[in-house]
């Protein structure tokens, strides 16, 4: 299409317009509203659903708006008796077969049928027989189905088909009897599949969830960011009475476009989960009871400065990359105020060699992920991680990108890519290969031997207009973590791609900021060294560490640990001493950094359950009661303007001082254990969201090997196995996985089961059990 | 002057060898093409001066349609020939496929040459297994012949001939619904723009043309096109396939000069069955509105004649009803049938077929309301011409039709609740 | 619904296609599949369908159709999509002579009621139904194009013109 | 002039008296209005709106749907709704409460019921002390139960006014 513009008239209006522009784009810029069904800005165009038939001068028949073409000179009405004829005409149709349910109808009251049918519906009915029923068809915990009330406008087809990549449904039969539906009872499984029920112009597909719980109009709306990957979805919670009722996406070109992952859509549930923590507890005598803030606050504090016994670097701060700015600023003032330097936020990271970016981010602008021509992966499925991202990655793919991957796990993609799997050892060799391809002779990569497909990638990455070379979460929790980043940025630089890293959490790219790594403490050693002072912000040590067993150890060493917690769990119980209730997401305000480095700030919306307070108000009245200057914050603004004011203007950066000659700490002989964390398991509120845990995507701890390693070992599918990893051991079902290499174990991370067990990648021992 | 140009072979022996028809005087014309390469634009120029019109029921000139692709722009093109005859009452290219195949497979080698296309796809209705073995044979003699294939004829073209069969579905005939039919889709069609003759097949630059159309290329080329256009007469020309159904005597294929007279065109099919009259007539498939006989029997059978009577010449197709035929139920059965074979996707056909047809049903049994008419008066515009394809034109045509002429019938079945005749 | 004239495919190959169906059926899909341009091989899902339910006794099961689609690297939506679309597809079982009476207009009008009313006499069952011996079953279709044999109907691939009740029994007693 | 004599001589007659005693006179004998409350009953429109009930179908299934139309319209907001799906996955309420001292008796809960299950029956027999001014679901359904008879002969009889 050219740039050329032309001028045409819409109801007597002259409007500019791009030569080819459809008309239906025309006029909604122009603020003229033409109504709708099947047209979807983001979708491609079906003109199915004909309500958006409009008349063109010297056009004797109506015209679909959306699939015309606007030429210089045309003159368009909207609303000429031929155009409202032929839309009221449409809408009658479409309302012959549509139940009159309205009132029990989830979509009641922001439906676009209602809206529609108010301007041009008849108000007598005179279709007289019988209405059109369709058997509904159970397509998953997330999405609720009445396809009787759909008008078959496909644009939940075309969704799946053209943005989730996935077909799942499809529209079956014809005629009158065409069917949108998996034909087949089977549930929809894509990460993005919440986005049809926004699609969705009826109340054909509805979130299960918030099924007959509100209604429209009883519901307050509210901004916030998503609080789980690191894309920082922009949303609207609706709530309710105080009550976080559904959360849906809002759209931001830059950040989410207009659709939202499962998980940050559904995840709302765990907030009010059974093991809500709602009042502060203190363990007396081996036991928890519930107190008063005031004698929590109190003997947190009382605990840690005795910790401390007046040495600073006896305490230490673990807090999670999902916790704010305000959050992980707070807590570091308060460390700092006692004389530490002891935070870090790297929970699943297992190398902390230094010459690793301090500030690690993605290297780009969201948005530039999409033009981009060639693109290296290196231990990410951001399909689970960042589903997002991911979404954006397949639109490079689609616009004819070359993506490779080099994990340790085949991936179920939904675009063609390259991937190159291997054992965690081999990824590195993968990668120098690709050095080597690039005529790099340094350390490692002296010692590979470029294959063609090395080379070919190589040449792809110097060649393409745009290039980038992108870690992700697996990269990072590899034992040879900083190797990775060495070989990755020597890539980039020679071919002149991007470094990028793909977070995994909220806020890791503003922890990242605040922590500064190389100054500050390092989880590992935290941990190998145990503090007698621990503060932990919003983790559960047995499911978001990179090495519970060695965190088990430390806690259990300490003399004493604080935990902000939203919930209640085993293993919070085992190592605190003071749990304080903490405001979860959407009862919050506070700041993400997303990956790109945007900043996103939000206002908490919901009522905090029971007790719970936000974080940054915890810390800042411990910082009072610790008598610490520099607490005194009215609100979280105040703090966010000092975090601005301190790191004057800092930007994230991806500055690698990596000697890729290092040791390498992965061996490259033996079984290897890889630990990725599931889609639905990442941070405590999602592993607490019902719908979710009920979807295909739920794992149970378990060991996957292929069939060939399984044979070896003498294992079978359903099988039990022993998997030993340094003094750990958990006996673990058995799961025949030809996604694995050979030789590797999957057992995943953040799941219960495998809290006994070290790093989620290293070295492990499997046995028959 | 009947079968002159697809059946010009009825009655020789075995036509449909290839040995036969080229002692005939078949592929002729091909060779004569491809050894003086014959320039595109010329042959262009010619099938627009036979005026030849679309047969398969839009009547759009062949030759203008092919003008339409860029012969020498980069990139594939396609040949596709529509034989996935659906409409009811049209029987003619069951006929051309049978007797006359390497006609049809000739034609499609020229019309390729004059395109550029390399690929060429024979869209064939599921229904018609022994007429697609017949053309799948002729095919594989052309082949074997050197007739198709690379390097046709030592001319350096290249063209490949497939068929496609359908399933069953009556839109496919649309020529869009039958581009995603071969692309292996529900046969939906697509809205244009963009015309086929831009993006078409595999999103490539496509000419959809019918089988008779097709068919009739090598003869038009072979006398010229003055000759085909002097056949007929003015905006028809040359000569047209006539199906003739219905209650007559001697119902078949008849292959006569545009403009003929309809009671010429009767009395070749052997007249009246039982010497009942003529009671109404559908003169272009049953998507045409019908003509009550009398009127019918004044009218010559050509574009701008059945146009001018309200209805439309289509396919050729022409069913002849006597008076012992219900035209209510005449109606009924014709909507069933458009209900039973909407695609589904847009609106007033999904919906528009179903309600046409119920409203139908129960006025033909006996449970109708005056008012029904009105609503049927009022529906059908809402139908034709807000579809994609021209399904819901052909829906809405025949009710028109009927209430137009036979609206006395449709009082009476109300009033009385049984049948006029 | 144009998915911008991009063909289907699934992203992953099914990896094990030697599995599916018989090396007849295999042979005759493929056939099919190399008369379409490269990466296209849904195109042949019409006829794969077509081969499938014919080796199958007449009808297509949910199993077939996704085994089709896996042979085809298809969706098996896509598959489901195109199988319940066209009406020559059979999704429940039919008998070993599948008897399609052509009801449209013309046949009507030359008397296709009477044909459908003996055939239902004759074999105690109607439109949409199997003899119980599975050997008959009947199915309304539309017009078959052969309207100048009107009344007239389709057995299997043969089409049978110019029928009375008569003809009918002749015809039905001259079958397996 | 003249008026000081008239007045003079009505007042004489004791004109206004009779006149009094005429209006008194016919009330002695004509029909009694006063009504014997509570042994005597006013009569009543079908259309009294007087205190909440829930309707059933008749094979005992709960009418009301959990639109939430009637908790929308009251203009009092007297009403309080909370629903969820039942085990047999339709949609109904949880909790239906209407606070009496709220509540102005309006009867718009009963024109925005879709499905007639709110409505205003003729009882207005009732008191409330503030510490029970809600009124819940089962309390509704059992009035509704109880008088069914009376709510659907009035609902029918409204019912082409409607």
């Amino acid at each position: 299409m050219s740039e050329q513009l032309v001028t045409i008239e819409i109801d007597g209006r002259e409007v500019k317009a791009k030569a080819g522009a459809m008309l239906i784009d025309v006029a909604d810029e122009a603020g003229i509203h033409i109504p709708r069904f099947c047209y979807h800005k983001k979708l491609s165009v079906s003109a199915n659903c004909r309500m958006c038939l409009v008349e063109v001068e010297k056009v004797p028949r109506p015209l679909p708006a959306c699939a015309t073409p606007v030429n210089d000179g045309m003159k368009v009405k909207t609303q000429s008796p031929l155009a409202v004829t032929a839309q009221q005409g449409t809408m009658e149709f479409l309302l012959i077969n549509h139940p009159l349910d309205c009132p029990i109808c989830d979509q009641g009251g922001e439906c676009e049928l209602q809206d529609v049918a108010v301007g041009y519906g008849s108000d007598v009915c005179r279709y007289v027989e019988g209405k059109r029923v369709v058997a509904d068809k159970n397509i998953g915990p997330l999405v609720a189905t009445d396809l009787t009330r759909c008008i078959q406008c496909t644009r939940c087809v075309r969704f799946g088909a053209e943005i989730a990549g996935v077909r799942e449904l499809g529209a079956t039969g014809r005629g009158e009897h065409m069917q949108i539906g998996t034909y087949i009872e089977k549930s929809v499984d894509s990460e993005l599949s919440g986005n049809i029920i926004d699609v969705c112009p009826v109340g054909s597909l509805t979130s299960k969830p918030f099924r007959f719980r509100a209604r429209a109009w009883e519901l307050v709306q509210r901004d916030a960011v998503a609080p789980h990957d690191s894309m920082g979805s922009n949303v609207h919670l609706h709530l309710r009475n105080g009550e976080i009722m559904r959360v849906v996406p809002k759209e931001n070109e830059a950040v989410n476009e207009c659709w939202l992952s499962d998980r940050d859509r559904y995840s709302y549930q765990g907030i009010y989960s059974e093991d809500r923590l709602t009042k502060p507890l203190v363990k007396k005598d081996g036991e928890w009871q519930e107190v008063d803030w005031k004698e929590a606050l109190e003997a947190a504090a009382n605990g840690l400065k005795a910790a401390a016994g007046g040495d600073g670097d006896q305490l230490a701060a673990l807090v999670s990359p999902n916790s704010t700015q305000e959050e992980i600023w707070l807590a570091k003032k308060l460390l700092q105020g006692m004389g530490s330097d002891n935070i870090d936020y790297r929970l699943r990271q297992g190398d902390f060699r230094p010459g690793q970016p301090d500030r690690p981010w993605l290297g780009m602008a969201i948005a530039e992920l999409e033009e981009l021509d060639a693109v290296l992966i290196i231990g990410a499925n951001p399909r689970q991680d960042q589903p997002l991202l991911g979404h954006r990655l397949r639109k490079a793919a689609m616009k004819g990108a070359t993506i490779t991957y080099i994990n340790p796990l085949q991936l179920v993609l939904n675009y063609r890519s390259s991937q190159w799997v291997t054992t965690p050892a081999g990824m590195l060799e993968e990668l120098a290969a690709v050095g080597k391809g690039l005529n790099l002779r340094r350390g490692i990569i002296a010692q590979t031997k470029a294959e063609d497909r090395h080379k070919a990638l190589a040449a792809s990455l110097k060649e393409a207009g745009k290039a980038a070379v992108l870690l992700g979460p697996m990269a990072l929790a590899h034992p040879d973590a900083s190797m990775i980043w060495g070989l990755a940025d020597a890539v980039a630089e020679s071919s002149g791609a991007t470094l990028g890293l793909l977070p995994e959490a909220a806020n890791s790219t503003g922890a990242g900021m605040i922590c500064e790594a190389e100054n500050n403490g390092k989880v590992r050693e935290l941990l190998e060294n145990p503090r007698k002072g621990y503060l932990l912000c919003n983790l559960e040590p047995s499911l978001d560490l990179h090495d519970p067993a060695l965190a088990g150890k430390a806690f259990d060493k300490a003399e004493f640990v604080v935990a902000l917690s939203a919930f209640r769990g085993d293993s919070l119980d085992a190592a605190a001493d003071v749990q304080l209730p903490l405001a979860t997401f959407g009862e919050t305000s506070g700041t993400f950094v997303n990956a790109a480095g945007d900043w996103q700030s939000f206002a908490g919306a919901a009522k905090p359950l029971g007790e719970a307070r936000p974080g940054w108000k915890i810390l800042r009245v411990l910082g009072n009661v610790l008598e610490i200057s520099g607490f005194d914050q009215d609100d979280c603004g105040q703090v966010l303007a000092e975090i601005e004011e301190s790191l004057a203007g800092r930007k994230p950066e991806n500055k690698v001082k990596v000697d890729v000659n290092e040791e390498r700490w992965m061996p490259a002989e033996g079984m290897a254990r890889i630990g990725d964390v599931p889609i639905y398991a990442a941070d405590p509120l999602v592993r607490r969201a019902s719908a979710l845990q009920e979807t295909v995507h739920h794992v149970e701890a378990a060991v996957r090997i292929n069939a060939e390693t399984a044979k070896g070992l003498g294992l079978e599918e359903g099988g039990q196995a022993l998997v030993s990893q340094g003094d750990g051991q958990a006996t673990l079902p058995v799961v025949i996985d030809e996604t694995v290499p050979a030789n590797c174990a999957r057992v995943q991370s953040a799941l219960a089961g495998t809290e006994k067990l070290g790093a989620a990648f290293g070295a492990v021992t499997l046995t028959k059990a | 002057m009947a079968n002159e140009v697809c059946l010009r072979f009825l009655g020789k022996e075995t036509p449909w060898k290839l040995k036969n028809y080229q002692s005939y005087g078949g592929y002729e014309v091909l060779k004569k093409i491809l050894s003086e390469k014959t320039p595109p634009a010329q042959i262009i120029e010619e099938m627009k001066t036979s005026n030849l019109r679309g047969r398969g029921g839009a009547g759009f000139p062949t030759g203008v349609k092919w003008g339409f692709i860029n012969r020498d722009a980069p990139g594939k093109k396609y040949l596709v020939c529509n034989s996935d005859e659906g409409e009811p009452g049209t029987f003619k290219d069951r006929d051309i496929l049978r007797y006359n195949p390497h006609q049809l497979v000739e034609g499609m080698i020229i019309a390729a040459y004059v395109i550029g296309a390399n690929l060429g796809y024979n869209y064939i209705r599921g229904e018609f297994w022994n007429e697609y073995r017949r053309f799948q044979d002729a095919i594989d003699e052309a082949r074997e012949a050197g007739l198709l294939g690379e390097n046709i004829l030592g001319s350096g073209f290249d063209f490949e001939l497939h068929c496609h069969l359908g399933a069953g579905a009556y839109v496919c005939g649309e020529e869009t619904a039958l581009l995603e039919s071969i692309e292996g889709k529900k046969g939906q069609p697509r809205f244009k723009p963009p015309f086929p003759a831009m993006v078409g097949l595999y999103g490539e630059p496509t000419i959809i043309n019918n089988t008779e159309s097709l068919a009739s290329v090598p003869v038009i080329l072979e006398k010229g096109g003055e000759w085909f256009k002097n056949l007929g007469v003015e905006n028809s020309g040359g000569t047209k396939l006539f199906s003739i159904s219905g209650n007559i005597n001697n119902p078949g294929v008849f292959e006569v000069p545009m403009g003929i007279k309809f009671s010429e065109l009767l009395e070749m099919a052997g007249g009246m069955k039982d010497g009942r009259p003529c009671k109404a007539v559908i003169p272009g498939g049953s998507s045409a509105p019908v003509i009550p006989g009398a009127r019918m029997l004044d009218l010559t059978m050509d574009y701008d004649c059945i146009q001018k009577a309200g209805s439309m010449l289509g396919s050729g197709a022409v069913i002849v009803m006597d008076d012992r035929q219900c035209m209510v139920k005449v109606l009924e059965r014709m909507s069933y049938f458009y209900y039973e074979e909407s695609c589904g996707q847009c609106t007033p056909c999904r919906e528009g077929t179903g309600w046409l047809y119920r409203v139908v049903s129960r006025i033909e049994n006996g449970e109708g309301r005056m008012e029904d008419l009105d609503l049927l008066d009022d529906i059908t515009p809402k139908i034709s011409g807000r579809t994609i394809c021209a399904l819901g034109d052909a829906a809405a045509g025949p009710v028109q039709g009927m209430l137009r002429h036979f609206r006395d019938e449709f009082e009476y079945h109300i009033t009385h609740k049984k049948c006029m005749v | 619904m144009g998915f911008k004239s991009q063909p289907m495919t699934n992203v992953v190959e099914t990896p094990d296609k030697g599995s599916l169906f018989t090396p007849e059926i295999r042979a005759r899909i493929d056939k099919w599949i190399v008369k379409y341009p490269e990466g296209w091989q849904q195109s042949a899902v019409m006829p794969a369908l077509r081969i499938v339910q014919e080796e199958n006794g007449g009808w297509l099961t949910t199993e077939l159709m996704d085994d089709v689609a896996a042979y085809l690297d298809m969706p098996a939506i896509a598959v489901y999509e195109v199988a319940t679309f066209y009406s020559m597809y059979e999704l429940k079982p039919v008998g070993r002579h599948k008897i399609c009476v052509c009801t449209n207009v013309s046949c009507m009008i030359n008397g296709s009621d009477g044909i459908r009313g003996h055939l239902e006499k004759k074999l105690g069952i109607t439109f949409g139904q199997v003899t119980e011996d599975g050997k008959f079953s009947m199915k309304e279709v539309e017009c078959l194009g052969a309207c100048g044999g009107a009344p007239m109907m389709q057995i299997g691939k043969e089409y049978y013109e110019n029928l009375t009740p008569d003809e009918v029994d002749r015809i039905l007693d001259g079958l397996e | 002039m003249l008026k000081t004599m008239r007045d003079y001589i009505k007042s004489l007659f004791l004109l206004e008296l009779f006149k009094g005693m005429k209006l008194t006179g016919y009330y002695l004998f004509t029909k009694e209005f006063t009504v014997q409350y509570p042994e005597e009953r006013a009569p009543m429109s079908p259309r009294f709106r007087g205190l909440h009930a829930q309707r059933r179908y008749e094979n005992g299934e709960e009418r009301c749907i959990a639109c939430k139309l009637c908790e929308a319209v009251c203009p009092a907001q007297a009403i309080t709704i909370e629903a969820e799906p039942r085990e047999d996955g339709s949609r109904r309420t949880t909790r239906y409460d209407i606070d009496l001292f709220k509540c102005i008796f309006c009867g718009y809960c009963q024109e925005s019921c879709p499905v007639d299950a709110i409505v205003e029956t003729r009882v207005y027999e009732y008191t409330r002390d503030p510490s029970n001014r809600v009124i819940d679901k089962e309390e509704l359904l059992k009035i509704g139960d109880k008088y069914e008879a009376q709510i659907s002969a009035d609902i029918a009889a409204q019912a082409k006014h409607r």
